[in-house]
């Protein structure tokens, strides 16, 4: 139990007291205060987008900058870890 | 107050791998750390997304009533798939530092830096 | 757009100013001032004569690619008047990974204390 | 690694298509049902990750570079991005615009708007997204445990 | 189609579809796609300068992904929940796009000759353009969860790109660092984004500032976004990863590397400046004890100046005592960072006054100067590596016989960074000092003694490398290829016209990012008012 493990140890206390009431202090579990965005989405995915999946119509067609972004992460690591194990010779 | 467990579960999650990371020496145990860590966060956003007896948000022969938004799945659905991205990165680095060192020990890994 | 008289336009800092070009003409004309003195100098100075051998009290010059000082060397007296800082500086950078994650943590408490708890 | 034994192979030849037919269902249904083209496009690359299991990674890289897998990869994204960038030239002129459904919208196929019956024909580009997604998803999974694999099968010859 | 209504979307999708097409190109011939990736990178800068044109003239840009904008701000207006992804470009937004755009273009023009024996080139290209575009879309996005998504990808581009020489085992060790920093500080900025929409269903920046109650809540997010941002920033003390990644990293990545640190400082600042704006600029004070208003930015004036205090000092002396020259300007670069970030904690304490602009206006433009000027340092330094193969300031002497360009170049880099007229860091440095100073004179004085120090430190590289008798070992050293000065003559360049002519920068460029920070009502309403 080195003088480090005993700093780790207090902050890490620290921060799980914190967000232990933090916890406390959200809404409880089941009722949202508020929900007009998803509520706006559920009533228009059928007539805007046109899909009966409100997941997919966020995924593809209101939010669908983070799945471009979501897919661009995934090919920036197939990238990544092909060029880490490519041939380092000619 | 009783009705907050699942974010309990979360805290819980989170603290577990900031654990994992700051004490375990094995660098694959610290991978799991991060992995923990990233599925508190999503149980966090999927939890933040039910709503009290409802169904799945989508209309193909839905029985009817109040249905959970939709927000927190599309974000849960990319930060797992950024999750993978980064779990797969961080292995196959895991691969090359076990090829150069010969040891899994992160206290001996990338030495002499000062 | 940019107007292009703004370009002579003297650097206003609020309480002071600072004019690069004045700066400039201030350093040409020095240096100008410096050429001519130096014009002034020995006339009977010979390049590859023994005057521009240093003289080390009669002793041969040494190699001088051996003389060149490195740079770990250049400031040796400083850092050896101030060992004692450096030394926890290096014991603080230690080259692992779960150590920086616990300046992470220990920095996020200390927020956490100071921004959320106190106040 | 190198293969498994006659029964694992058996096995997976026998499992692999179901799983195939799975995963593209999965895809070809995102907008109606629970699922879309990562989940669909994971169970796929999970399908060719019990081949590779089954019969290793050596004779898997003889059947299939990771080079062409990166390049299908580029082609469902650039099919992804494409698909945005047509919101652009049709219909409202806007990045990642729904450009088959809505009032101005040039509707040829997935036109109809959904009524909760799961007909395929509805949802505009979201199909078709999802079909490119699944297929960069499949690219880039089974590219990324073909290399991993093929790694490690070097670093034990290294020893 | 008109162009010019599209800049914000196009800037974040010609980079994406470079990088997509890039592995399809380099089957075909190397040369072309070194070409190809220069003309996206160029052609990103472009209508990076067009965007950052309109913006500076006509004010707040926003663009509404999927729908049309004006009808989408409308509808806002008249209550409608705001549903869809918006980019959002402000003055400091396009202040920090100029940089993200301009050095990865140079950091492309540089590699061709620099990379040029190493295999794996086509990712290498794809991964610099991702980064790009990663970096770009965390300056101009409106949106947080589209913050996260952006970081994300600029981590996993810039550590798959920092163990680029996997042969080397530091370099994949230091990779390893800089992705388990970057995964777990996105983590918790993930987690506070989660916050957010716990408590106000909403994930656009201006909207969850606009409904911003200071709550218990509201705190802990702003903790976590604090200090994730900046680790991610390299603050001391969670600088460490930095010199790691800086330092092993090929020195055309770290170029592309400085302006994703300056991302993450962006988002310290649009978070304590906009999310948390209301509350600064009002003054609502958290917390009242007797007659005490404990108001939220004294506290994170005070958390920041200390912080940006230790980072100078100890940034400078670390640098003092390296060894190796790439680790050296390493540290550097974090004092550079702590100079902004002295700057911008003191205008916390002082906000909405004349001190308080002038100490932005000295943190915004010195922000520009570092990037610049640090990466004109890690290029020499990269020519170095390239002609002798060596970068430990023992091993190295005599230099500015066979490379007297490079030399120039270095010479222009140290007085730019250790802020001796006429370059662009004294411009910079002096406004720093000058209003600090009013604020409180012992950190100006710390202040300037640390960039005292730092030019010691650069005259000790300078020294040990370029003077001193001609070594054997380096007798047939040949200067940098030309693409190599090319890309160090166009940051070369800037920096003097910068230091010539600062008023300029200043006045058109600087001022609305410092305009952006000091009244974040008008990025509110922007869009809750119909883009008024």
């Amino acid at each position: 139990m080195n003088k480090r493990d005993v700093l780790a140890i207090i902050f890490l206390t620290v921060v799980a007291v914190f967000l232990i009431y933090s916890a406390i202090m959200m809404h409880p579990f089941g009722v949202p205060d508020n929900s007009e965005m998803d509520d706006h989405i559920i009533d228009n995915t059928q007539t805007e987008v046109g899909a009966d999946n409100g997941v997919t119509s966020v995924v593809f067609d209101y939010r669908g900058f983070d799945t471009l972004g979501e897919a661009t992460v995934l090919f920036t690591a197939v990238a990544g870890v092909i060029m880490v194990f490519r041939r380092l010779k000619k | 107050m009783i009705y907050n467990i699942p974010y309990f579960a979360v805290i819980g999650l989170i603290i577990i791998g900031l654990y994992a990371v700051l004490f375990k020496r094995n660098l694959i145990k610290m991978v799991i750390g991060i992995t923990l860590i990233e599925s508190g966060v999503n149980l966090f956003l999927i939890t933040l997304g039910y709503r009290e007896g409802s169904t799945a948000p989508i209309y193909t022969l839905s029985p009817g009533g109040i249905m959970s938004m939709p927000v927190p799945q599309a974000l849960t659905l990319t930060s797992i798939v950024i999750g993978v991205a980064v779990l797969a990165l961080m292995l196959s680095f895991i691969i090359h530092i076990y090829r150069h060192y010969k040891t899994l020990d992160v206290g001996k890994i990338g030495g002499d830096e000062e | 757009m940019i107007q292009w008289d703004s370009f002579l336009k003297t650097f206003d800092t609020g309480s002071g100013l600072w004019n690069p070009l004045v700066w400039a003409t201030v350093i040409v004309i020095a240096l100008l001032i410096v050429y001519i003195i130096r014009s002034f100098g020995k006339k009977e100075y010979k390049e590859g004569t023994e005057q521009t051998k240093p003289f080390l009290s009669g002793n041969p010059e040494g190699d001088k690619e051996k003389m060149h000082v490195k740079g770990s060397n250049l400031y040796w007296g400083f850092m050896e008047s101030m060992k004692w800082g450096f030394d926890q500086l290096t014991k603080i950078h230690t080259g692992n990974v779960s150590d920086y994650i616990l300046w992470f943590v220990v920095i996020m408490g200390i927020l956490f204390i100071f921004i959320v708890g106190v106040f | 690694m190198s293969g498994m034994s006659r029964i694992v192979k058996t096995m997976s030849n026998i499992i692999f298509p179901f799983v195939m037919i799975f995963g593209l269902y999965v895809i070809a249904h995102g907008h109606l049902t629970p699922g879309g083209g990562f989940q669909g496009g994971a169970v796929v690359a999970s399908a060719c990750a019990m081949i590779l299991v089954a019969y290793g990674s050596v004779w898997t890289m003889k059947k299939i570079k990771e080079k062409q897998l990166s390049i299908l990869e580029s082609l469902g994204a650039i099919g992804f991005i494409g698909l945005a960038f047509l919101g652009l030239v049709f219909a409202d002129k806007i990045f990642f615009d729904n450009f088959i459904m809505g009032p101005n919208g040039i509707g040829i196929i997935f036109n109809k708007s959904a009524e909760g019956l799961s007909n395929i024909n509805t949802a505009g580009v979201l199909p078709l997204m999802n079909f490119a997604v699944g297929l960069k998803v499949i690219a880039g999974l089974f590219a990324i445990v073909l290399v991993m694999a093929y790694a490690t099968v070097k670093v034990k010859e290294v020893e | 189609m008109n162009i010019m209504n599209h800049l914000p979307a196009l800037i974040i999708a010609i980079p994406l579809l470079g990088a997509f097409l890039t592995p399809l190109i380099s089957k075909i011939n190397d040369r072309l796609r070194n070409i190809f990736v220069i003309l996206i990178a160029g052609l990103t800068c472009l209508l990076v300068f067009l965007l950052a044109n309109q913006v500076f003239t006509e004010g707040i840009q926003t663009y509404v992904f999927g729908a049309n904008t004006k009808e989408t701000l409308n509808a806002i207006s008249s209550g409608t929940p705001l549903v869809r992804i918006l980019f959002e470009v402000d003055g400091l937004s396009a202040f920090m796009a100029i940089i993200g755009c301009l050095l990865p273009l140079v950091a492309v023009i540089y590699s061709w000759a620099f990379m040029k024996d190493h295999t794996g080139l086509d990712k290498y290209y794809t991964l610099i353009l991702l980064m790009t575009a990663g970096m770009l879309g965390m300056m101009l996005t409106g949106d947080m969860f589209n913050f996260f998504v952006f970081l994300e990808i600029t981590s996993i581009s810039s550590a798959a790109l920092i163990a680029f020489y996997t042969d080397k085992g530091k370099a994949v060790a230091a990779g390893f660092k800089y992705i388990v920093i970057s995964s777990i500080g996105a983590l918790f900025v993930l987690l506070a984004v989660a916050l957010f929409y716990g408590q106000y269903d909403a994930l656009n920046i201006a909207v969850i500032a606009n409904s911003m109650q200071y709550s218990f809540l509201d705190k802990v997010a702003l903790v976590l976004l604090i200090a994730a941002l900046g680790m991610k920033s390299g603050l001391v003390p969670m600088h460490m990863w930095l010199p790691d990644a800086y330092g092993r990293a090929t020195a055309s990545v770290t170029l592309a590397l400085i302006p994703t640190t300056l991302a993450s400082l962006y988002g310290v600042l649009r978070v304590s400046f906009t999310l948390y704006g209301n509350n600064l600029i009002t003054g609502n004070p958290l917390k009242q004890i007797g007659q005490i208003e404990i108001h939220l930015n004294i506290l994170l004036a005070i958390f920041l100046v200390s912080l940006a205090l230790i980072t100078i000092v100890v940034g400078v002396l670390m640098a003092l005592k390296q060894t190796d020259l790439k680790r050296m300007i390493a540290y550097a670069a974090i004092a550079e960072i702590g100079y902004m970030l002295l700057a911008i904690g003191a205008a916390l304490s002082v906000l909405k006054t004349e001190v308080g602009n002038m100490a932005l206006k000295g943190g915004m433009f010195h922000i520009m100067n570092d990037a610049l000027d640090v990466g004109l340092l890690f290029l020499v330094a990269g020519a170095i590596y390239y002609a002798t193969k060596e970068t430990s300031l023992n091993k190295l002497g005599g230099l500015a016989r066979n490379m007297k360009y490079t030399t120039v170049f270095f010479l222009i880099g140290l007085l730019a960074v250790s802020g001796i007229p006429p370059m662009n860091g004294f411009a910079s440095k002096l406004l720093i000092y000058e209003s600090v100073y009013q604020v409180n004179p012992i950190l100006s004085i710390v202040a300037i003694l640390c960039s005292i120090l730092m030019l010691a430190v650069f005259v000790k590289v300078f020294h040990s490398i370029f003077l001193g008798p001609k070594q054997s070992s380096f007798e047939k050293v040949k200067e940098a290829p030309k693409s190599m000065l090319i890309g160090m003559a166009i940051i070369a360049g800037i920096i003097i016209f910068f230091g010539l002519f600062p008023q300029v920068i200043v006045n058109n460029i600087v001022t609305p990012a410092v305009d952006a920070l000091s009244n974040p009502g008008t990025y509110i309403n922007a869009i809750l008012t119909g883009g008024v």
